[in-house]
């Protein structure tokens, strides 16, 4: 069937509202129709890549449009590989939320699902959209459900993080806007290919130019680059568990390869790197970020809200790498953003199981957790390591084509700060194992018969966590054919 | 000064706009209470809408509504010509650009209402210092 | 060179990796579970020996796993070098299992299956570093060995462990994210590959002091090697408990960094280019260095392991040292000091670990006239003492002597006294030992011990005995082995 | 061309937005920006956006206005700026 | 935190500025932006829609993804702030005012609930008698609101309006119900369960009928396919799908509309309000 393109984002909207009015009925069907929305739109994902991968870009036409007239969605290998991903990733965390979902927002549930649907149809629609202005409509329908999400997390604070990230967010979009109405002066069109098109024939235009600022400036508060990143941490930190385990990984992901398809296919990579002179402050701007998300990560005593200012982080390493000018970067670029999703993901799932059973994540709680919590500790580590940078974990690969791009294009600056990086976030998770390894048994030794009692959280949840445990690493040996035959064709 | 004023008028509306969203900007960062920092988040975004609807204005020309179409099916036996109506684009845009203003407007009343129940003020360095009691 | 594609390599690795769950599954059966490690230790072993005739017939089994970019894949590549450490490591592991059954046993620790678990993950990261076929892979599995042994060093959970521990990973993981990492990329950066090959892989990229500084990357990098200033985590990391201290401490973990400082001299610099930058004295000056403040440190530490460890510092840089002299006699003496060593100070380990278990001593100082109670035990020392010093009739004088032959062929008469007064050295910290043992006052005739000591349990000693005994045996037959280094370095 | 009646109410409208931010009764700011979105409703339908007119006089004049009264009644309506 | 602020706009201003230096001048007729895309809609689109109102035409079927989106936001707002305040709490106190006598009853922490009607009515915490004139005048007016309310919704094809100005007129005509009278009388005159059920089945109405169309051949939101489904001439079905999505966008937009005001006013307790 040829509607999969359409289905992948309208699936989860359907099951959004059914799952909406089916909480008028019966509380507990929502969750059943959310977890189908989501396991069909994974289906069309799965199956639109196949296709991709098999026939080339797909156009699919909204309305039947042609079209610069009509919406257009155009399917290529990095919007199918980050279709998958998010709504893979948002399937798998449905798997796991319900504990959790019943535990903190118990009367709510069903909207909790509605709201949850919602954002997730925004992600995949960003993702999908060929139209720069359906774009803008999208990123507003993700953030305006984060907006909610935030608030209902933590009581007190909770509120005043989401609305901090309502302004921060809306200043973000405004620019994204305005950026796009720029474009529109001088060309006429909103749909991405044409307005390429157009573009490469007037670039010495300083509206272009302003509107590629703005656009930038835009998305980068989106996706919190460095020193638009005060929104980031408290939004995440204070948000429900279930909810924070998918926009930590998505959300900043997603507005990376917004950013990357509009350098790529909007303005042109040779309009950026050689008509303008931005990239070196670019590079800058994100080595300064890796070095500043490390340092700020390290002062922090939550683990939550530590993983949040690694976040802040790793954005550098996709800016740094997306604006390398070479291809090495932009790959390093583009793989890290599905390795990056998965080991976020990763290590929220194992942040999700210890808030379910210790309430609070605070350092010095988690004392002894390698006795009381095994398997998610595993979870735990695997992916620690993956942001460490330890093969043959993903962020090893992600981060080797980084460091290549820097090199080729002779940004030292940024490969010693990958690798400052490094160091940090392995000082930073040795920390938090230090504390989970050694404090249960300060007292002295405890012989072999004195086993620890085991509190591992419900299995839906240690199986999801298990699994994307497992496929950081199968993806970190697979990554070679990623690159070879998903990256390279895009870029080509 | 003859010679610039033409200029100044053929721009004025995005030179305007331009004003409009630096008071709205510096309302958000600047000012100290959450409502009126969301008073210059909607000024920050009208002002936005003047700028797409600027772009659409065409002189010479009427609203983006056809005349004559309620005749019937002969209607567009009549030539259309463009340049005698606005470009309806713009307007599309922003219609859909207000009613996205007016959601997060609702919302983020909702949360001052939430964060006064709470701490009782919506001036962010009482909230601040609050917070920091805690 | 005549190249046999097969999976041996691969099983070999995966053996005792897959024996892990199955540990876990049968943790309240510890006769279970140290039968399986026995035969997934037996298996490993008999699956390595299988490929011996055909690495002696010259030819080199290849698999290739995973490409991850053009000329970096993750390989493995059986040839003389790594077959020779990978028997050693593989023999010894079953060894030390017998040995650490008494040992654990016999202190009634705790946490024996996780123990076991991480143990049979070292090893099967050892024997793929052995097997590795380019410089990526042998980091992963560096890498990958540096992550197992942090639970094994810091086994004991109390506060000197985790001292020890963080020491442990602030040098292993820094030095090799920091140091080696960023070597690695540059030298794909500039040649595209990191195949090891015997010429070496670089044409004339590199000038002088670029190559010193690359040189010096990898040398401090792999600081699994002890290479000074980076040995400090090895006398720290003997808080381990014993078989830990004797297989990874003495055989797979320091080793690991030995050989791959061979493997990077060796393959990726080649000798050719060693020779032309004259690079060789660079590093033999380091590793003299190393091997005599190391010995005189040794000279002054009063508890046994830590002398062992000194002891252990010094002698690792001999194997730098051989090679560094780039002569055939050198190389031949250098690499084959791996297994010499191996055995020699396994020995040593083995007696100390068994003193504690049959006395709980630790220091030097009060194990006078303890020979005359176990005297298996300090036979055994005594054998192993002589391997390390280098004196007949055990291996470490065959390699003693080749490398004394190596700095003649290479005409460096300087550094043979280096290698002379470190062999005074090493006697004088070790002989003393011995004589004491035997002809020392004994503790319990002045009736102050009540329990009467005796040698420690079987399954301590035996191991000891069987590791003597190998360690005589390569005096009389260092043929296998000789001939796979010269069938791997290409030494006539 | 009519500029000048553009000019006057562009004035006004600025007038509006600068003094909506600087009030201390939030009830006039309320006011205020509701004479705001009105101007600029005006200045859009003179444009000939009638559309986004319309709805700017349905919205931010009207129920924007009224969801402001109501959060202003929840809180207070004093402020220090 | 006001000096970095006033840079930044400083900043943000110049950049603007500086982009506007190549804008052709306002009103031109002949600037990029009217000639390309805007042309062939004001060229095209009558007769292919049938929708003399260029901006319906370009919204509603066009650009319809836009809008069904922009539908779904405002459908997530109302959902947000139903989540964020609501709050389903007894509440402590309750006020009644016998209406023969004038006295007013304070109950706490009781779970009595007097009869309502026509001795007691149900009064907030400051009592106000409703003024009658505005009550007559609301009441009078509010049916006149909503029937302007429809046909803004049902003559957007040809005229300015559509489905979201009509909804929110719709909607204002009962926050006006609330403010005039008490917020009790319109929540127990349409439920809030309605409103939220109309919010979802507002916007399902939407995304149905352009789901529709998958299933009968066409991509998504392809009206012309529901040709068959659809009485009447079939050069106006897209029209009529229009039509169609329109009423469900001014569904949906009347219910957020009630279910943000009545929540921010009674700080989600639906009690006491304006």
């Amino acid at each position: 069937m040829d509607n999969y393109p359409a289905l992948i984002v309208v699936t989860p909207l359907l099951a959004a509202l059914l799952a909406g009015l089916a909480a008028w009925i019966e509380d507990r069907l929502s969750y059943p129709i959310a977890l189908m929305g989501l396991a069909l739109s994974t289906f069309f994902a799965f199956k639109v890549l196949m296709q991709v991968i098999g026939s080339g870009t797909i156009h699919y036409r909204m309305a039947g449009w042609a079209p610069p007239m009509g919406i257009e969605y155009t399917i290529d290998l990095l919007n199918a590989l980050v279709l998958l991903l998010v709504s893979g990733i948002a399937f798998l965390n449905l798997i796991a939320s319900y504990p959790s979902v019943n535990q903190e927002t118990n009367d709510r549930a069903a909207s909790f699902y509605t709201i949850y649907l919602l954002f997730v149809t925004g992600l995949l629609g960003v993702t999908a959209t060929g139209d720069l202005f359906n774009l803008y409509v999208l990123i507003e329908i993700t953030s305006l459900t984060s907006y909610a999400m935030v608030a209902l997390g933590d009581r007190d604070r909770g509120p005043i993080a989401s609305l901090n990230y309502v302004f921060i967010g809306v200043i973000g979009a405004s620019f994204y806007l305005l950026g796009v109405g720029y474009l529109y002066l001088k060309t006429g069109s909103l749909n991405m290919a044409d307005v390429a098109h157009i573009l490469s024939g007037i670039q010495g235009s300083s509206t272009v130019l302003v509107g590629f600022i703005l656009c930038m400036l835009g998305i980068w508060i989106k996706m919190a680059l460095f020193p638009m990143h005060v929104w980031l941490p408290n939004a995440y930190t204070y948000s429900p568990v279930a909810f924070s385990r998918v926009v930590a990984p998505l959300m900043t992901k997603v507005m990376v390869y917004v950013m990357i398809r509009l350098m790529v296919t909007v303005f042109g990579l040779d309009y950026i790197f050689n008509t303008l002179h931005l990239a070196d402050a670019a590079v800058w701007l994100a080595t300064i970020a890796i070095l500043a998300g490390g340092v700020m990560a390290l002062a922090q005593k939550n683990l939550k809200k530590m993983l949040t200012y690694i976040i802040v982080c790793e954005i550098g390493y996709m800016v740094g790498g997306a604006w390398m000018g070479n291809q090495l970067g932009m790959t390093g670029a583009i793989l890290h953003i599905v390795n990056d999703a998965l080991m976020t993901f990763a290590l929220f799932l194992a942040v999700g199981n210890m808030v379910y059973k210790l309430k609070t994540i605070d350092l010095p709680d988690l004392k002894g957790l390698f006795g009381k919590m095994p398997w998610t500790m595993a979870g735990f580590v695997l992916a620690a390591l993956s942001i460490i940078g330890v093969p043959p974990t993903c962020g090893f690969f992600s981060k080797w084509y980084l460091l290549l791009g820097a090199l080729e294009a002779g940004a030292y600056h940024f490969a010693a700060a990958l690798i400052i990086s490094s160091l940090i976030c392995a000082i930073l998770f040795f920390k938090v194992f230090e504390i989970c390894f050694f404090e249960s048994l300060a007292g002295g030794h405890e012989t072999a018969h004195g086993v620890v009692e085991i509190e591992e959280a419900p299995v839906s949840m240690l199986i999801v966590s298990g699994l994307v445990s497992l496929s950081i690493i199968v993806v970190g040996l697979y990554s070679g054919t990623i690159v070879n035959s998903i990256i390279l064709p895009f870029l080509k | 000064m003859t010679d610039s004023l033409p200029y100044i008028v053929a721009k004025y509306n995005y030179w305007l706009y331009v004003i409009l969203m630096m008071i709205g900007l510096y309302a958000m960062i600047a000012k100290n209470n959450l409502i009126k920092k969301l008073v210059g988040m909607n000024i920050f975004q009208t002002a936005i809408i003047l700028f797409y609807v600027s772009i659409g204005y065409k002189t010479d020309a009427t609203i983006p509504i056809i005349q004559n179409a309620h005749g019937g099916h002969d209607a567009h036996a009549a030539v259309i010509h463009a340049a005698d109506y606005i470009n309806p684009l713009p307007h599309v845009l922003m219609l859909t650009a207000i009613v996205v203003s007016v959601a997060t407007f609702g919302v983020a009343m909702a949360l001052a209402v939430r964060i006064y129940q709470r701490y009782q003020t919506l001036e962010e360095d009482e909230l601040r210092m609050r917070i920091s009691e805690e | 060179m005549e190249t046999i594609v097969s999976v041996k390599p691969l099983l070999a690795v995966l053996v005792t990796l897959f024996v892990i769950p199955v540990l876990v599954s049968s943790s309240g059966k510890p006769n279970a579970r140290e039968s399986w490690i026995f035969i997934a230790g037996t298996i490993k072993l008999v699956l390595i020996l299988s490929m011996l005739p055909v690495i002696l017939e010259g030819k080199q089994i290849v698999l290739t796993l995973f490409e991850i970019a053009p000329g970096a894949s993750i390989a493995f590549r059986v040839d003389g070098l790594g077959m020779l450490f990978a028997i050693v490591a593989a023999s010894l592991y079953i060894v030390t299992s017998i040995y650490s059954i008494g040992y654990m046993r016999g202190l009634n620790e705790h946490g024996q299956t996780r123990f076991v678990s991480f143990f049979a993950l070292a090893i099967s990261a050892t024997i793929g570093a052995a097997f590795s076929a380019n410089l990526l892979t042998l980091y992963l599995f560096y890498e990958i060995l540096s992550l197992a042994t942090y639970p094994l060093v810091t086994h004991h959970q109390d506060a000197t462990s985790k001292i020890s521990g963080r020491r442990y990973l602030i040098f292993i993981l820094g030095t090799s994210i920091g140091l080696v990492l960023p070597a690695m990329i540059y030298c794909y950066h500039v040649t595209g590959t990191l195949e090891f090959t015997t010429a070496g892989i670089f044409a004339d990229q590199l000038s002088k002091p670029g190559a010193t500084v690359l040189l010096l990357m990898f040398v401090f990098g792999f600081a699994k090697a002890g290479i000074m200033p980076f040995h400090t985590w090895l006398p720290a990391a003997m808080v381990a408990p014993t078989p830990v201290s004797a297989l990874l401490h003495a055989v797979a973990v320091v080793k690991v960094g030995v050989f791959s400082i061979v493997r990077v001299l060796t393959g990726i610099f080649g000798v050719q280019l060693l020779g032309d930058f004259n690079l060789g004295v660079v590093v033999m000056t380091i590793a003299s260095v190393t091997i005599l403040l190391a010995s005189c440190i040794a000279l002054s530490q009063d508890e046994l392991k830590r002398r062992l460890a000194y002891s252990t510092i010094s002698q690792l840089s001999y194997i730098i040292f051989g090679v560094a002299l780039l002569s055939p006699q050198g190389l031949l003496g250098g690499v084959i000091h791996i297994a010499m060593h191996a055995f020699g100070k396994i020995t040593l380990f083995f007696c100390a670990g068994a003193i504690f278990v049959a006395t709980g001593k630790k220091y030097i100082s009060q194990m006078s006239g303890l020979g005359r109670r176990m005297p298996f035990t300090f036979a055994a020392f005594f054998i192993g003492a002589l391997g390390v010093i280098g004196l007949p009739p055990t291996g470490g004088f065959y390699s003693k002597w080749n490398l004394i032959l190596g700095t003649l062929e290479a005409q460096q008469t300087l550094f043979m006294l280096v290698l002379l007064v470190s062999s005074f050295l090493n006697a004088f910290y070790f002989l003393p030992i011995v004589y004491k043992g035997f002809f020392g006052k004994s503790p319990d005739e002045d009736d102050t011990t009540p329990v009467k000591i005796k040698e420690a349990n079987l399954c301590c000693v035996i191991p000891l005995m069987i590791t003597a005994v190998i360690s005589i045996g390569l005096f009389f037959y260092p043929t296998i082995f000789v001939n796979l280094i010269k069938v791997g370095l290409a030494i006539k | 061309m009519h500029w000048p009646i553009d000019m006057i109410v562009l004035t006004f409208i600025i007038f509006c937005a600068i003094a909506a931010i600087s009030v201390k009764d939030l009830l006039a700011t309320a006011i205020l920006f509701g004479a705001y979105s009105f101007m600029m409703c005006l200045l859009w339908a003179v444009m000939g956006a009638v559309d986004v007119a319309f709805t700017e006089a349905s919205v931010g004049a009207g129920v924007s206005t009224v969801f402001f009264v109501a959060a202003v009644f929840r809180t207070s309506r004093r402020t220090k700026d | 935190m006001k000096f970095l602020g006033f840079i930044v706009v400083c900043l943000t201003g110049a950049l603007l500025l500086y982009g506007t230096g190549d804008f052709s001048n306002w009103g031109d007729p002949n600037s990029p932006a009217s000639l390309h895309l805007s042309n062939e809609y004001i060229e095209r689109a009558l007769e292919e829609t049938q929708v003399p109102n260029l901006v319906t035409a370009v919204l509603a079927d066009y650009r319809g993804f836009d809008t069904m989106f922009e539908t779904a936001v405002i459908f997530c707002a109302g959902l947000a702030c139903f989540l964020l305040l609501r709050d389903f709490r007894e509440k402590k106190q309750r006020f009644y005012r016998h209406i023969p006598t004038g006295v007013i009853l304070h109950v706490k922490n009781s779970k009595k609930v007097l009869p309502v009607g026509r001795e007691f009515e149900h009064i907030d915490k400051d009592w106000v008698p409703s003024d009658l004139i505005i009550k007559t005048v609301c009441r009078i007016l509010v049916p006149f609101i909503q029937i302007y309310a429809m046909y803004v919704v049902a003559h957007g094809d040809f005229s300015p309006g559509g489905g979201f100005q009509g909804g929110v007129i719709f909607g204002s005509s009962l926050i006006l119900i609330a403010i005039s009278y008490d917020l009790k009388i319109l929540v127990r005159r349409i439920k809030e369960k309605v409103f939220g059920i109309f919010a979802a089945v507002g916007v399902l109405i939407y995304v149905g009928i352009a789901a529709l169309c998958m299933p009968m051949g066409g991509n998504f939101l392809d009206y012309s396919k529901l040709a068959p489904l659809l009485p009447g001439d079939p050069h106006h079905v897209r029209a009529l799908g229009m039509l169609g999505v329109e009423i469900g966008v001014g569904i949906a937009v009347t219910a957020v509309m009630v279910i943000i005001y009545i929540n921010i006013v009674s700080e989600g307790r639906l009690e006491e309000g304006l």
